[in-house]
């Protein structure tokens, strides 16, 4: 399957800046510290829940940095708290959510913490169910399909929004919401971008009972779309592979399959104890080999990252997370009114 | 004013969305050159091409899921549902999704989509070409729930659904699709959706009704006044959620006796929810057990002939249960 | 007889079930190694192996439709939907296929196949691990939908649901797995589907709930005999489909007046249908408004605290409606 | 793909005696001439609908024959007249269908004509809504493989189901239901096959907006189990092909999807008029190409039909159609108490 393997020609994260290489850097420590925070909340019993999504940054924060930030459509899963906050949502955000306080943005804290959703980041609201997103992420890939052949839409107008990009894990490719959103891509050579975040568990199932092929990428076949698998810990090269599919997208060449490879250095949520399914020196390994620090060295073998701005980084990130975790202790809970806004428009 | 079948009114009212907005587009099986199974869409992908007449996947949760996405990026989708029994994959992207989204979003993304899908039985469709199925979406907020029974009503009502910011589960009985006729204004009006209509007017007792359980209520009242002076008020809802309670509760203030009529089986049908406002907010004015008219509790519509007929209320079952009533 | 909490009445059962007949399996998501994500299956997998603890795909459709295609070929599978929220995907399946495969066929392919989700909000699960969804199933005839609120009925309905033949939808409290106990005899026993429990005796008025509902139904109707001397019948429904009129008019009967207690969303909620029964069949005896408490027709349970406990019903609101309807 | 392209080495078909060739064209036969007259009965006005599978007569009855006839299960869809009648449907027993009379086998004449169903020869009841059979049969393969592992089947017993078979259209792959369905059917190796009989259409929507593969058969590779692409009007190419799935699943070697390219040599169903979007040349065409007379051609050329034996089978097939159609009309409509009947078993 040459989809799979074709070696990358271009590689257009040469061609970063080193402010937008630190950048990068940037959101995906301050996505950690966030996460982390998190579950020190929740060891506090100050907070009830929280879904992690530790190990995924380099994919998501590449993803981000890959699009038109803010613009394009973005319609992510639980686990995609560097990719929402690379596009805009900050740690105060999260914490009210984490908190269930009033001045949420996603839904009014109705909904349970990392269920994303910002109209103003073009970030589609996302329920639990998983992959009901997809065929909707594929619905706004066609409506801009639609506005451009209709002449509602520019089609080189990039204040607009020109993909849909979704994500989910590789366990939710099982449902048939999956299936019809990308034969829909498909067929109708939508400017879409589907990330298959595989972390090779669904909760406790491993990626073996879910499906009976080895990379969740060989599934585009059946679907007409373009099919890579890359390590999604290695945030350039999978900036790279999220370029060339941008690209296709926005030039209407049809969607792509994205299957990003990952581990997750959490159980599935606060609510789950993995020691049953996951034996640790797999935990153990992917630690060691965590995005974060390999991007890390990576910047400061070419000189880009110091330990001095390092430090700096990390200042400003507990700066933040402090502020942030202040803020949504003090503030107040939504009035009981709000239970009765917003069930018809 | 021309007189209409109620599928040509409801072809116009399309119609003429299509042409007053670019961004309401159709989609769903068979929409396209084949106009539709039941000839709903027929010309308007010759008038509208296939850039906005789209011939969906045999696929109907993508349909909705589609018509979500689309709807929450800028557009109007009409989505075609071929027959209402087959509504049931796309369940979960109607309730948990596309009814939920508005509340979800604390009020920022809402979803302006309309579901049409052909209902109800009597034509010979079997078990699965006959199904009633408002009752489960009744019961979920977020959603609205129209189920016209004129011409009149399918235009108006069908272009306020395809207007309206939320997502309208427009629910056509078709058995009626060529039988029913009717006046139409030509040109733009709507019906607001949310209001029941009051088809007849009487103070011995109080029918509720929708659909072609509407029409057939109307000729059982008029048999009933003929043959007995029973005079019936008949209330067709048209809106079934969010429902009509002022209405409903009007009408039942005045006769204090309700027979509500509708053929989709009985129990957990759309006829509780109407016992219920009826039995707790008018309990006052209660003169006799309120009674149901439905279809039994078997499974579906059965395919031959004579069980069909057993299944299905129809005027004289109806006239029968109306004299009952009055009798109390 | 042994305390034991509702969630280990219920694993209890499958335990013995699974001992009992080697055609009994259980799949679900998690179900194996993880014991299920509430730990309703811990143990299972390791005492009967891979082979009859079965994880599934992530996919719920496939869950019951793998149970279907079992449950004919002779197996009596026990399929595990991980949250009642996510039950949604497989309605197609179970409301066109499992509901319909008996009379579809004549009598001769029946689905003897348990579907057991955990319900119910109040546990911060917010808009989507909260749902109550026993109101569409209980519009199908052909399901059975059962709903324990004790230990001890948990495991004897859990029994009777795996040994039916037919569709059984086994809702489980979820706020109780833990919080609710009760003495559960040893061994083998069965509660028979289709009959309500009297939970408590009273003739002032009757009192309509089931799991969750049905504890603090009682809870409340304690505290309102002692604090104000009413006395309610307390009627745990159990069984929500087939209808146990039976049980539900000789209560009314009795009391004359009617208080429905569900945490589900108002309108169409299980409570329209006992109102409507009521109402029909039991207007002689009506003495007051039927009264229903339910949630309010907000698209589902919210996660900030506040607003969680602002929309579900509980002991002191149940109260309150009891005071309110014995004075009437 | 190589599982699509490679060389029939075996020909089963060789194997088959000259008696069970003509059998095959026999239930050929009998299919058409009954499916024949129910279009006649149509355009007479005595029945209400008709939903046809001439055109689709040699895949049918190839699958029938390759399989354990009455013994495994199958779970067909409403094109599968020539199916089913060659696992011992009778034209009666269709007749009392399309008449809706007492006595009908497959659903007491609830259900429309061609839901078939027969717990005694093992054909599972089906309903309308497509694809919904598909992770239904695969739950019957389930049950075959987990029989077999907790010692509640011998796995030799070929008096015991073996396989299950299921048939669709290309169109009904697009929905979830199939997806999930074959899912199970690669992630658990079962004695599985699925037939999708491409006939080009969905009604009036071609294959090209239903798909972006141009072979359904490719989308096996995303559940891993073998896919093969056949000539569906070539009984004996069909047959073989159907041979080595059915080897494979006694083995327990797996699941087989099978493409058979049929074309539908009239409209949908009797509500359909196909003109809109069908050339007419293209009908023509495959009328010239029919099933049936090759197959006959080729049994005249093996010397195995001859025209006298022909008239034979003509006439007995008349018999029989004109027999179940006297016995149909005149049968009585089921009594009105059977409508409550069979609501729990
Ligand atoms: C329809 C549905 N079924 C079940 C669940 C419960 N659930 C939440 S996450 C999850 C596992 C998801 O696994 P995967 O898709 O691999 O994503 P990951 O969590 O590994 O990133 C499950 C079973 C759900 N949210 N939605
Ligand atoms: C879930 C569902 N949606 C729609 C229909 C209506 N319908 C019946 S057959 C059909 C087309 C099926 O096409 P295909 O799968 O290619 O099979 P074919 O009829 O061509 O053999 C449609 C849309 C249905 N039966 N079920
Ligand atoms: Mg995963
Ligand atoms: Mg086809």
């Amino acid at each position: 399957m040459s989809a799979l393997t074709k070696t990358q020609l271009s590689r257009p994260s040469e061609q970063l800046s080193n402010e937008t290489l630190l950048d990068m850097y940037w959101h995906m420590l301050l996505s950690r510290r966030t996460d982390e925070r998190a579950w020190v909340l929740h060891r506090q019993g100050k907070i009830a829940f929280h879904i992690s999504g530790m190990g995924h940054e380099a994919t998501q924060v590449g993803a981000a940095f890959a699009i038109n930030r803010g613009v394009d459509y973005v319609v992510p899963y639980y686990r995609d708290l560097a990719l929402v906050m690379a596009l805009g949502i900050t740690p105060r955000d999260f914490m009210l959510s984490l908190f269930g306080k009033a001045g949420e943005i996603s839904s009014k804290a109705r909904q349970m913490p990392s269920h994303w959703g910002s109209k103003a980041h073009h970030i589609l609201s996302t329920s639990s169910p998983v992959a009901t997103q997809v065929p909707q992420a594929a619905g706004m890939a066609f409506a801009i399909k639609y506005q451009r052949e209709n002449g509602l839409l520019d089609p080189n107008d990039a204040a607009q929004p020109r993909l849909a990009l979704t994500c989910l894990g590789e366990g939710s490719t099982s449902q048939g919401e999956w299936h019809e959103g990308m034969n829909w891509a498909g067929v109708h050579t939508l400017p879409f971008i589907c990330i298959v975040q595989n972390n090779n568990y669904a909760i406790s199932v491993p990626i073996e009972q879910q499906m009976a092929v080895s990379h969740v990428a060989e599934r585009a076949i059946a679907y007409g779309v373009q099919g890579v698998t890359v390590d999604g810990t290695d945030i350039l090269a999978f900036y790279d592979v999220m370029r060339a599919a941008v690209a296709r997208a926005y030039n209407g060449e049809g969607a792509t399959l994205i299957e990003a490879k990952c581990y997750r250095l959490t159980p599935h949520s606060s609510d789950d104890d993995d020691r049953s399914y996951r034996p640790r020196e797999e935990v153990e390994e992917a630690k060691r080999t965590d995005a974060i620090l390999r991007y890390e060295q990576h910047l400061m073998g070419r000189g880009i990252l110091s330990d001095a701005l390092k430090q700096d980084y990390e200042q400003r990130a507990r700066q933040m997370v402090d502020e942030a975790q202040r803020y949504a202790e003090n503030a107040p809970y939504p009035e009981e009114s709000s239970l009765y806004e917003d069930i018809y428009a | 004013m021309p007189e209409m079948t109620l599928i040509d009114a409801l072809r116009e009212a399309m119609d003429e969305e299509l042409a007053r907005d670019p961004r309401v587009f159709i989609t769903g099986e068979d929409v396209g050159k084949r106009g539709g199974v039941f000839r709903a869409t027929m010309g308007l992908y010759e008038k509208y091409g296939e850039k906005r007449i789209i011939d969906s996947p045999l696929a109907e949760l993508s349909i909705v899921a589609i018509g979500i996405g689309a709807a929450c990026a800028g557009l109007l989708p009409i989505c075609e549902i071929q027959f209402a029994d087959f509504i049931h994959p796309a369940f979960n992207q109607i309730v948990n999704e596309a009814a939920k989204m508005y509340y979800r979003s604390g009020g920022t993304w809402n979803v302006p989509m309309t579901i049409r899908a052909p209902y109800g039985g009597g034509i010979g469709g079997g078990l699965y070409h006959s199904q009633s199925v408002e009752a489960f979406f009744t019961h979920v907020p977020g959603l609205k729930v129209v189920i016209p029974s004129t011409p009149h009503d399918a235009k108006g009502l069908l272009k306020s659904a395809v207007r309206d910011p939320n997502p309208v589960l427009f629910f056509e009985p078709k058995k009626g699709y060529r039988s029913i006729k009717g006046e139409v204004p030509a040109g733009d009006y709507t019906v607001p959706l949310g209001k029941a209509r009051h088809a007849r007017e009487g103070s011995d007792l109080s029918v509720y009704a929708y659909g072609m359980m509407a029409h057939y209520a109307v000729q059982a009242a008029e048999q009933v006044a003929r043959e007995d002076g029973i005079q019936c008020d008949v209330i067709d809802l048209r809106t079934l959620l969010p429902v009509d309670k002022e209405s409903i509760l009007a009408s039942f203030k005045k006769t204090g006796k309700a027979l509500i009529v509708y053929e989709d089986n009985l129990t957990m049908g759309y006829g509780a929810e109407i016992a219920a406002i009826l039995s707790g907010e008018g309990f006052e004015y209660m003169d006799a057990p309120i009674r149901r008219l439905g279809a039994p509790d078997v499974p579906a519509v059965p395919f031959s002939h004579p069980l069909q007929e057993a299944f299905m209320p129809n005027p004289h079952k109806i006239a029968t249960a109306m004299r009952d009533l009055a009798a109390y």
